[in-house]
């Protein structure tokens, strides 16, 4: 069948497929941090950048070293982090209990998921004052504040996730005549922990956005009463400083999900 | 145990999906059911299977299920339905768990139904390393696995491809053989039907009434691919359907 | 004419630039001034240095400081002060204390203060106290009044010092004690000061005269009114009516009016700064790590306008 | 083959099925508000509940009635609803913007997304003092704070949305030899679209959060502006009356995003 | 236009997924690729149609396509890659607004394709609304519209119900018929290759070589369900099969 073939044209068929699926590049985001770090180091300097706009890099450094030699680094971090582990522990866990039970019965769901979405755009700062008579300004009323912001978020993840459990699993438990319990923890709960873990991915975040909100209540120390004080007191230095260690936590966060999600979720495909 | 259907009719809201079926499933034997698509052969098997109650007329287990029977009705379904998060051993002790079979004794249930499979290697394995027929089989042993009366397969095999798909049914057969199940095996393709059913059962489309109930008498060890009178009866369904196949391969699906 | 921002809370304690702009001594003075209304001192504070304001009146606290030592902020002149005598600042206790024996700002040993922030004026204050009496107190940062307000109602803080318009209903109500003025612990309290951009300080040094020339005009019909009141019955309603316009204004006149009154304070006449006073803040400030100690008074202070005091 | 029937036990096929599918049930979130009203009303009037820790409902009607015969209402609500809209558009499109260059480019994805995790849980109001020198404290500086916080879900939401989009259809657009911008407008974008809103839900649930923290910076009128003053004076009556706004806001933006769905998503099965 | 693969090789990372194939793809003629799972035949069609490049060897067109060809590779995917938001005239028309062709001229293109595949009644419909034959019969108008000189289709039918597929399997022999088409199909359904093939190449499992390749002479338009010498055809390459396809029924996934 190739008889005439030489007689004929011939070419390569061209190459146009590839592209739109992201490819990991190493070393781009350290070095997009590292930039931006040395243009406002130099902006700084040069006074291009005025001292009122951003502090000084190199400022912002000293300063944590300042608050780690002087151990005040810690006494600040520790009661953050314990803020945040009671409030968000208990908002979270509370939400993914309410989600579940949005997801599992529809009157819960008819009653309560209106009550949230009317609840979700109520501003937590603006509840501050009633936060002082409600829970009082000890830990309470952080924890609570935390709890609070937190709350809302998970719930709403929870139950689209326990929504989004493939119906037809839930079928064939059924079809086995296993229990309503056993059909509940073995398949709906497995079903939709991906859902609510990448829930709290957001909830943890406004968790540590909520930290300065909750500290805004007699703290004396803690991350988001000492960003609180220095914006007070316009210490840029300080005030970055207290950001980037939000930062970090926030990022220390999102890993440690990602750990979970490796370690449970192993069987995604 | 066999099952009767007594004048079964099923709507869902305004939208009649069966009517009048009037159905006998003996004991030991495998019933196939195919029709055009949306007639109601899923439903009619969730029917059979008490997942759905039906609109009119009821659906009767003649006779007690064997004593050491788990699960009297038990479904295979068509796409697996495997919990992607236990092995294949934890997706069949699922279902014995309730029972309170646990341990050794699960243990011994669960080496059983994976040897009847051919799956014994694999007991460790996580759903997404198996291949499709690899997951059908571990369906099917964990519906062994409850010593099911009656075995409900919607579709079975329409999400494997066709060398699979030929090697499944290579095994089912050979499982028949070996201990006669009765089954009611819903599928649209006629080659699976000839190949499987003691009894076709051929439904109009919607809203599905019983067109004609086809027996092939050949044992099921010898048919096999190429059989002539097993042609035969393929083609003359064939001719049965393409007209019902045609028009619902034409509508429009509202949304 | 000049145009001028000037920045205000609506309390009566910013009432000299609102009688200065109702009764036309801007204009006298060739400024055409536009008010920019905050609900905290620190924002204003910021919106001067940034330039959004020109001139504005705020309590010296850590933040204005700390903005004068980046070269962004000057105090020119003085304006509310305490004087003995006056109706000043209250100390106040909730009632939780009061009932427990804490009847005099002496018996506050070991107890609980509310403050805004550290380094904010309540925060001197309390601390003016403590050292006065000899004792300790725990200082608790609300942030909001109206967290503090709540916090000492409910008994959750003890003490707080506050002026006298929301001293008095707070006590009238019975949930709260005043116990003692502040006035009685600092010496000549420069309260308020008025203060402007480093920028306008050294530049526009006829604009900045003007405006404390008008300043002071409108102080000083504020205090003939309502502080000496020397102005007669009538004189003292037109001045609560003219603040009303700004302060309170969504109340009704009758409801607005006592507080307006229990507010007024001595405004400095010719915005004359009590440098001692100032002086002894900022050394405040210095002393409790709020503010870098290299900070001098001329750093935050340009007395090239008005008198000390 | 049924001769032996009549011997044999005969029973009907027990039902097994059914349930977790929420159906939608009528009223009783209504019913849920109203009684949550008739309880706290009751609580209030009977002391039960101390009038320190909640309004009294009636009260906060009848602040609504007087915010709505003086004319303040409309006085605090349009200047809000006009930060909302140019701040939410402003941070809501450059988000959407940056997601879909995140999208498609891998370096870009590379350098920005370390970035916006980072900056993801730093909490604005912490920054207002930066604000007021960034933008200055009029209009400017609210729009920019409610963009800012529009802008880094926005973002997230988005490149998902476009990670998601399937590749199938893709590889089909280059199968027909379609050029990179046919693809981008013609199938990435459509395709990303129902992530796209359904990521706005969550923004914009957001920015009227914040536009509490932004009317911090020097407003007068403004729902924002409302509530903190009225959190200041410890009135809970204005308090509620201003946090009831917020929340009806938050339910008109999130059921004009649902109107949006149905009319651009109707292709969805 | 022919085409022409030259020892064509290809690897993912270590895994090498095919080895020195060598095929002639003759015009007018469609050769049916069968194979176990996994053992590249996606990958080989990707291969000839540019979306992928090759590890080693090359393809060759021979002879220019035809003018009036606007994409004279096209590919018809199994799972339709119909876009949701698009009607069934806005996916056809997709591929034409790139070459300019838009208005009148577009829908005279339009109606005609719609119609080969008896579909004009359906032109404002969205996909949602359509079954799944209909969906392939858009995608294969859709292919049409573009004026390929070769279709390259990957197992067009198996996302199908069997019913469906046989009606598919003739509106595609009435369509090379009328009017014969160069086609390169993918499948792994027997009884499609021997319905639809010239040439049946038969791939080994990975990685992928060419086992032998069966040309079957019957006109396309005679063979029929249950014809004896087809039946044979494919049973001879389900011998071929059988092997492979049980091996790779039987591997773990590495995931
Ligand atoms: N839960 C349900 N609610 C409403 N309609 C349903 C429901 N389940 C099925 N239907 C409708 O009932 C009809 C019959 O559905 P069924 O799934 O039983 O058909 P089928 O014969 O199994 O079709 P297929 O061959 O496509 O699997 C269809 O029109 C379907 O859309
Ligand atoms: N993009 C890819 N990256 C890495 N491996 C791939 C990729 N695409 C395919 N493979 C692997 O290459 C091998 C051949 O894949 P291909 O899809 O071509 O097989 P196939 O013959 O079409 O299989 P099937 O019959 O299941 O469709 C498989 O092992 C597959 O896992
Ligand atoms: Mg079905
Ligand atoms: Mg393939």
């Amino acid at each position: 069948m190739s008889d005439s073939v030489q007689a004929k044209q011939t070419k390569s068929v061209a190459f146009r497929g590839g592209g739109f699926s992201p490819i990991h590049i190493k070393w781009v985001g350290l070095s997009v941090f590292v930039t931006l770090i040395l243009v406002l180091e130099a902006g700084t300097r040069s006074g291009f950048i005025s001292n009122l706009t951003m502090p000084r890099p190199s400022d912002v450094g000293w300063t944590f070293v300042e608050l780690w030699t002087s151990g005040l680094l810690w006494k600040h971090v520790l009661p953050s982090v314990s803020r945040l582990l009671v409030g968000a522990t208990l908002g979270a866990s509370l939400g993914i209990g309410v989600g579940i039970l949005i997801g599992l019965f529809s009157y819960i769901r008819a009653g309560l998921v209106p009550l949230i979405s009317a609840i979700f755009p109520v501003p937590k700062i603006a509840l501050l004052p009633l936060f002082v008579i409600w829970f009082g300004i000890d830990e309470t009323s952080k924890y609570a504040l935390i709890a609070f912001g937190t709350f809302t978020p998970t719930v709403v993840s929870t139950f689209g996730a326990v929504d989004n459990v493939d119906r037809s699993l839930i079928r064939m438990g059924q079809s086995f005549s296993l229990s309503w319990f056993s059909i509940v923890t073995k398949i709906v709960l497995p079903g939709a922990m991906p859902g609510i873990l990448s829930g709290l991915r957001v909830s943890l975040a406004i968790a540590i956005i909520l930290l300065v909100a909750a500290e805004m209540l007699g703290a004396e120390y803690g991350i988001g009463a000492y960003i609180l004080q220095a914006g007070s007191l316009y210490d840029l230095e300080r005030l970055f400083a207290g950001v980037v260690i939000l930062s970090v936590m926030g990022v220390t966060v999102s890993a440690v999900i990602g750990f979970f999600e490796k370690r449970l979720l192993g069987w995604r495909s | 145990m066999d099952l009767r259907l007594e004048n079964i009719g099923h709507s869902y809201g305004d939208m009649e999906v069966m009517q009048g079926m009037d159905l006998e499933i003996p004991a030991g034997k495998i019933v196939c059911i195919v029709g055009p698509s949306g007639c109601g052969k899923s439903t009619l098997l969730r029917l059979i299977g008490g997942l759905e109650q039906p609109t009119t007329g009821r659906v009767l287990q003649i006779g007690e299920p064997p004593v050491e029977s788990l699960n009297p009705l038990t479904f295979v379904f068509q796409d697996f339905a495997l919990l992607p998060w236990r092995t294949v051993e934890g997706n069949i002790s699922l279902v014995l768990e309730d029972h309170g079979i646990r341990g050794k004794q699960a243990d011994a249930i669960i080496s059983g139904v994976l040897a009847r499979t051919k799956l014994t290697e694999f007991r460790k394995a996580l759903p997404k390393q198996l291949s499709g027929g690899m997951k059908q089989r571990v369906a099917i042993s964990r519906a062994l696995a409850v010593n099911p009366a009656v075995m409900l397969m919607d579709e079975p095999l329409s999400a494997l491809d066709s060398q699979t798909r030929e090697l499944l049914m290579d095994d089912l057969v050979s499982l028949w053989t070996r201990e006669p199940f009765t089954a009611v095996y819903v599928t649209h393709n006629l080659h699976e039907a000839v190949r499987l059913g003691h009894f076709i059962v051929v439904l109009s489309r919607r809203p599905g009434r019983i067109r004609e109930v086809v027996a092939v008498d050949k044992p099921l060890a010898e048919r096999e691919l190429g059989d002539v009178d097993l042609e035969q009866t393929q083609k003359y369904l064939w001719n049965l359907m393409r007209e019902e196949a045609l028009a619902a391969d034409k509508e429009l699906i509202n949304v | 004419k000049t145009k001028i921002k000037v920045g205000a809370l609506r309390f009566t304690s910013h009432a000299a630039s609102f009688v200065a702009f109702e009764r036309g001594y801007f204009d006298d003075a060739g400024l055409e001034v536009e008010f920019v209304f905050f609900d905290a001192a620190q924002p204003m504070a910021i919106a001067v240095a940034s330039g959004d304001v020109d001139y504005a009146v705020t309590a010296i606290s850590g933040g204005l400081i700390s903005l004068a030592e980046k070269g962004a902020a000057k105090v020119v002149g003085g304006a509310l002060s305490e004087e003995k005598g006056i109706d000043g600042q209250k100390i106040l206790v909730s009632d939780a204390a009061f009932k427990s024996g804490v009847t005099d700002p002496s018996k506050l040993d070991g107890r609980s203060f509310a403050i805004t922030q550290a380094g904010s004026s309540f925060h001197y204050m309390g601390a003016k106290i403590a050292a006065k009496e000899g004792i300790t107190l725990k200082f608790v940062p609300l942030q909001k009044t109206g967290a503090i307000i709540g916090a000492i109602k409910s008994g959750q803080v003890d003490a707080w010092s506050i002026v006298p318009h929301i001293a008095k209903p707070l006590a009238a109500s019975g949930a709260v004690h005043i116990i003692g003025d502040v006035a009685d612990y600092v010496d000549d309290y420069q309260v308020t000061t008025v203060f402007t951009s480093a920028g306008n300080a050294a530049n526009e040094r006829e604009q900045t005269q003007a405006f404390l020339t008008a300043f002071s005009r409108g102080a000083a019909d504020f205090n003939a009114a309502l502080v000496d009141k020397t102005a007669g019955d009538d004189g003292a309603e037109d001045m609560v009516k003219l603040v009303h316009k700004y302060v309170y204004a969504d109340r009704p006149y009758e409801k607005a009016a006592p507080s307006i009154i229990n507010g007024a304070m001595r405004i400095n006449a010719d915005a004359a700064m009590n440098v001692a006073s100032i002086k002894d803040q900022l050394d405040w400030f210095k002393a409790e790590d709020l503010v870098k100690d290299t900070i001098t008074y001329d750093t935050l202070v340009d007395g090239s306008y008005v008198k000390a005091k």
